[in-house]
């Protein structure tokens, strides 16, 4: 399994072969559609993430020290953006997951271009994974 | 005479700009309408020329200033049709003013029993501020609920009204439903229940009627951004016999007369409200942005821009699966909808590739959106410089969003 | 290294304007600074290129301007050293930040019979607030004196702290007399008696030690207008812990997480106290004022604008009859005088046509006028654009006033 | 006895032959120097016109009709603006004092080149005068 920053790396290349923010978005659609559908019985309001705008539900576990997630959410940009986090940190050491830098949104402009991330969520994710990501390491989940 | 859309275009020098390699379709004025050049040129005049503080100053640069804020003052005051240039006090913006007035004349006349009337069809700019006064002074919240067609329902609000009523805050437009509410009407029946009466103008002193006294509005407020002008600067018009009864809101400098440390006597209207250094270049630049208005004939200007509504609602209900808000008679210048299957938010992320900026969201009024069962919307919002044109890169942005999105 | 006067003086383009056929001398920087090229080109830019409603948009203008917005925030952050960016709040100017805070620390934590300490050197906007509150709150408010050198009297502040000190609200630099006050030592001694502090720092921002955290104040506000920026624009530093424990101020846009008829829960810092669509311009223009000064070593602005000064005192105390106010042993770039038998608004207005600007009157600090037993004075104030010239220019236009007046 | 207008214009005529503003206020003060000396029986405080920088004292008088008006300044300038007031009032019809425009402020320049007026306190007496001469035209006086 690739490293995080491999991971990140990774996406930075795939974006690079897409110039145009039409082509990004749709491509971000894509993949998250592809996501596996987050069971039903984890679409529960612990698990809700609210952005101003749209809702994500965020399925967060811990075994062994690794953070494993799952996602979904009704906007389908945002949900595109859920699996690339979910690409990025699901699986990974928790320690890894808490201290390594999203570096990768930066790198593909997405932070940028993308509605302010209070509008989408996707800060109030990031948070809720570092938050979990940091009890997992440890040790109080 | 109609309005010469080209010269208008021309002097708004924004709107030449591209947005991801198109060009700017710039739908998003109920946010924030953009400027003209005489606007960012009075506000360029004023930094490079005759900055300086006001009212007290003794030398030159500060008369000129003095100078440019009254007449600003008395360019408001006009455009509204107030009786007295002090009845025009400026604030940062409609919010700051709705604060102002929940706050000073809760103090002075809202007493625990009372009771208060907004609508569910307020910004939260004309909600939250009740609310807290509300709270504070023991008072009861009492809320305006809207019909199917986002329009008032005015027999409840006829059965709110009694003699506990001290005070009625409604928007005359909405900007969530483009809604004109029947501002006269909803006047005269506060009165007559001995109410007083806040009049949002937020969306309507740009585009519908704006005559205070002709309304008989007690306080009327607006933003200078959204007409226009600069941020930062806002307009509250409050009744002298008001103005003089209510206690000031901000304590400091131009508010005062006398202050020893015993007591402190308060300087007379407007300046009794307008504590500390005000945002001087704002109501300069609010001015030039009137004056600006005032080269044409409002009624063009609303002509216009309701020929621009009207083919927009026209061709957006073209579209397969998409549904409108706010379909009373009376509306203006705001297309709020939605299409089946399509977040809003998706929708108003991808027309912005297609260089068309649309507002998506709440629009800050969470009341109407839980009233229309929705999270949110998307809003195409009209300003005088806007066309046909406008409208249908908007409308053919969504269709390619449809075949993208494959639905 | 000293910095390069002509350099800067050419930054500032109002400083090549005449008054009255003269060239101006611009002597009235306590009450408002000039603005640099970089701050004008900034406003003149955003206004042309990306001007659009923030933090709610999904559009690219939307995203330009709340990036510049929110940046701005940082710069401010970074340039007065606070911990958290969400501890800058955005305010219309001093005067507002320190209103916010009367008025939300005192909701939160001020009680019949608790105590507000202010000082006798207070510029009304830290004055009159505090009033306000303490009768709201039915506290007790109390004044720390100064000496006849415009001194704070710590002794008596000593005396007067208490374990009923809620809050001590004073400046750090007086706009009448140009005393520096012991920042760090008032501070510390409110700490030990359990009161928090707010630190008016409009006047020393510019000029001195502005480092929140080495300072430990609690509140600290200063005017963007003051600092070379923008009108309209201020901030108030608070720490996160009092941030957090204090209510909303005004209600409305922003400020809210969720609204409903029956309930309302607030956004998180700093938007909790940012209601309505704020003065985008203003922090944008502010952090190109601060950036500005950021291009120089803070400590050769601060020796060159003592450097004047002193040379001001000296060649203003040569004047026959001329009194200075004020004479601690640490002030800064204010300079506050009479001449006998001359009343400072003759001796202002008369200046003026020689094309000084200085300002007369009470400076909005009528104590203190109380305690110095005049009316008003005449107040030359520095920013770091004045030489050793623009002083030559005051004491001889200053000659020609006493001669013109045959006195 | 000249009418207010002839006295506003002969002002006007007076002020075109002082180009530069430092003789304007040098023949202000000396308007203001040669005006008869307030007796002090009339500094009182019903008297006092408080303009933010500058104290006025001003005698108001009814007399057949007729106002009568003394004044005096702790400023200088402020005391010749008040000499102007008094030329062109003083000893005028109760009637004529309240219906005339003052015009010569604006047609010397000196309501735009003074500082505010609310600063100097000249609003202030004119208002006072006007009112004044209201009651007395109104024979309340
Ligand atoms: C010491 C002091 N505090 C507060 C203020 C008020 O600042 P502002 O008028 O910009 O709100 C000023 C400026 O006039 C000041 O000098
Ligand atoms: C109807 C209405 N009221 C109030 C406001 C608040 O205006 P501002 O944010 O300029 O204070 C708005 C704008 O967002 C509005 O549309």
């Amino acid at each position: 399994m690739p490293t995080i920053n491999e991971t990140q790396a990774q996406i930075v290349e795939d974006f690079s072969f897409l110039p145009q923010w039409d082509e990004r978005y749709a491509y971000l659609i894509e993949l998250g559609q592809k996501m596996d559908p987050l069971p039903e019985a984890y679409r529960i309001e612990e698990n809700l993430v609210r952005g101003c705008q749209s809702t994500v539900w965020l399925h967060r576990e811990c075994r062994d020290s690794q953070v494993f997630l799952q996602a979904d959410s009704d906007s389908l940009i945002v949900k595109g953006l859920a699996a690339l986090l979910m690409q990025v940190f699901s699986g990974q050491p928790a320690e890894d997951v808490e201290k390594t830098d999203l570096t990768f949104l930066s790198a593909t402009g997405l932070n940028k271009h993308l509605s302010s991330q209070r509008a989408n969520g996707l800060l109030a994710m990031i948070d809720e994974i570092k938050t979990f990501a940091k009890g997992c390491a440890a040790g109080d989940l | 005479m109609a309005i010469n859309i080209n010269h208008i275009r021309n002097d708004f020098p924004i709107l030449k700009t591209t947005v991801n390699g198109q060009p700017l379709i710039y739908l998003d004025n109920a946010a924030t309408t953009q400027k003209p050049q005489t606007v960012i040129d009075a506000v360029t005049q004023y930094y490079t020329t005759y900055n300086s503080n006001i009212h007290r100053g003794t030398h030159h640069l500060s008369n000129l200033a003095t100078e440019a804020h009254e007449n600003a003052r008395k360019t408001v005051q006009t455009y509204v049709n107030a009786e007295h240039d002090h009845e025009i006090i400026f604030t940062r913006g409609t919010t700051e003013a709705i604060n102002l007035v929940a706050f000073a004349f809760g103090e002075a006349f809202v007493n625990p029993g009372d009771e208060v009337i907004v609508t569910e069809m307020e910004h939260h700019s004309n909600f939250v501020p009740w609310q807290m006064m509300c709270e504070r002074r023991q008072a009861r919240f009492r809320v305006v609920p809207f019909n199917a067609d986002g329009v008032l329902k005015l027999d409840v609000f006829e059965n709110l009204l009694n003699d506990k009523t001290r005070i009625v805050a409604f928007n005359h437009v909405s900007n969530s439903l483009g809604t004109v509410n029947p501002a006269r009407q909803i006047i005269q029946m506060a009165h007559e229940a001995g109410a007083a009466v806040l009049v949002d103008a937020a969306q309507s002193v740009q585009h519908v009627d704006h005559d205070v006294r002709a309304l008989d509005a007690d306080f009327y407020a607006f933003s200078g951004h959204k007409i226009y002008g600069p941020t930062g600067i806002g307009v509250l018009y409050g009744k002298q016999s008001w103005l003089d009864a209510m206690p000031p809101y901000q304590g400091g400098g131009e508010m005062i007369e006398l202050v020893t440390i015993d007591k402190t006597t308060y300087n007379k209207l407007p300046f009794k409200f307008e504590a500390g250094t005000p945002n001087i270049v704002g109501p300069i630049g609010l001015a030039a942005a009137i004056d600006y208005l005032n080269t044409m004939d409002f009624n063009d200007i609303v002509a216009h821009e309701d020929d621009v509504l009207e083919y927009g609602r026209q061709r957006l209900l073209e579209v397969d699966g998409l549904k409108l808000y706010g379909n009373g008679k009376h509306h203006t210048s705001i297309m709020a909808f939605n299409i089946d299957g399509i977040h809003h938010y998706d929708l108003g992320t991808l027309l912005d590739t297609k260089g068309v900026a649309v507002r998506t969201g709440h629009h800050c009024t969470q009341p109407i959106m839980t009233a229309l069962g929705v999270e949110g919307t998307v809003r195409a919002s009209l300003g005088l410089y806007n066309t046909r044109a406008d409208i249908d890169a908007l409308v053919t942005g969504i269709q390619k969003v449809i075949t993208l999105l494959g639905r």
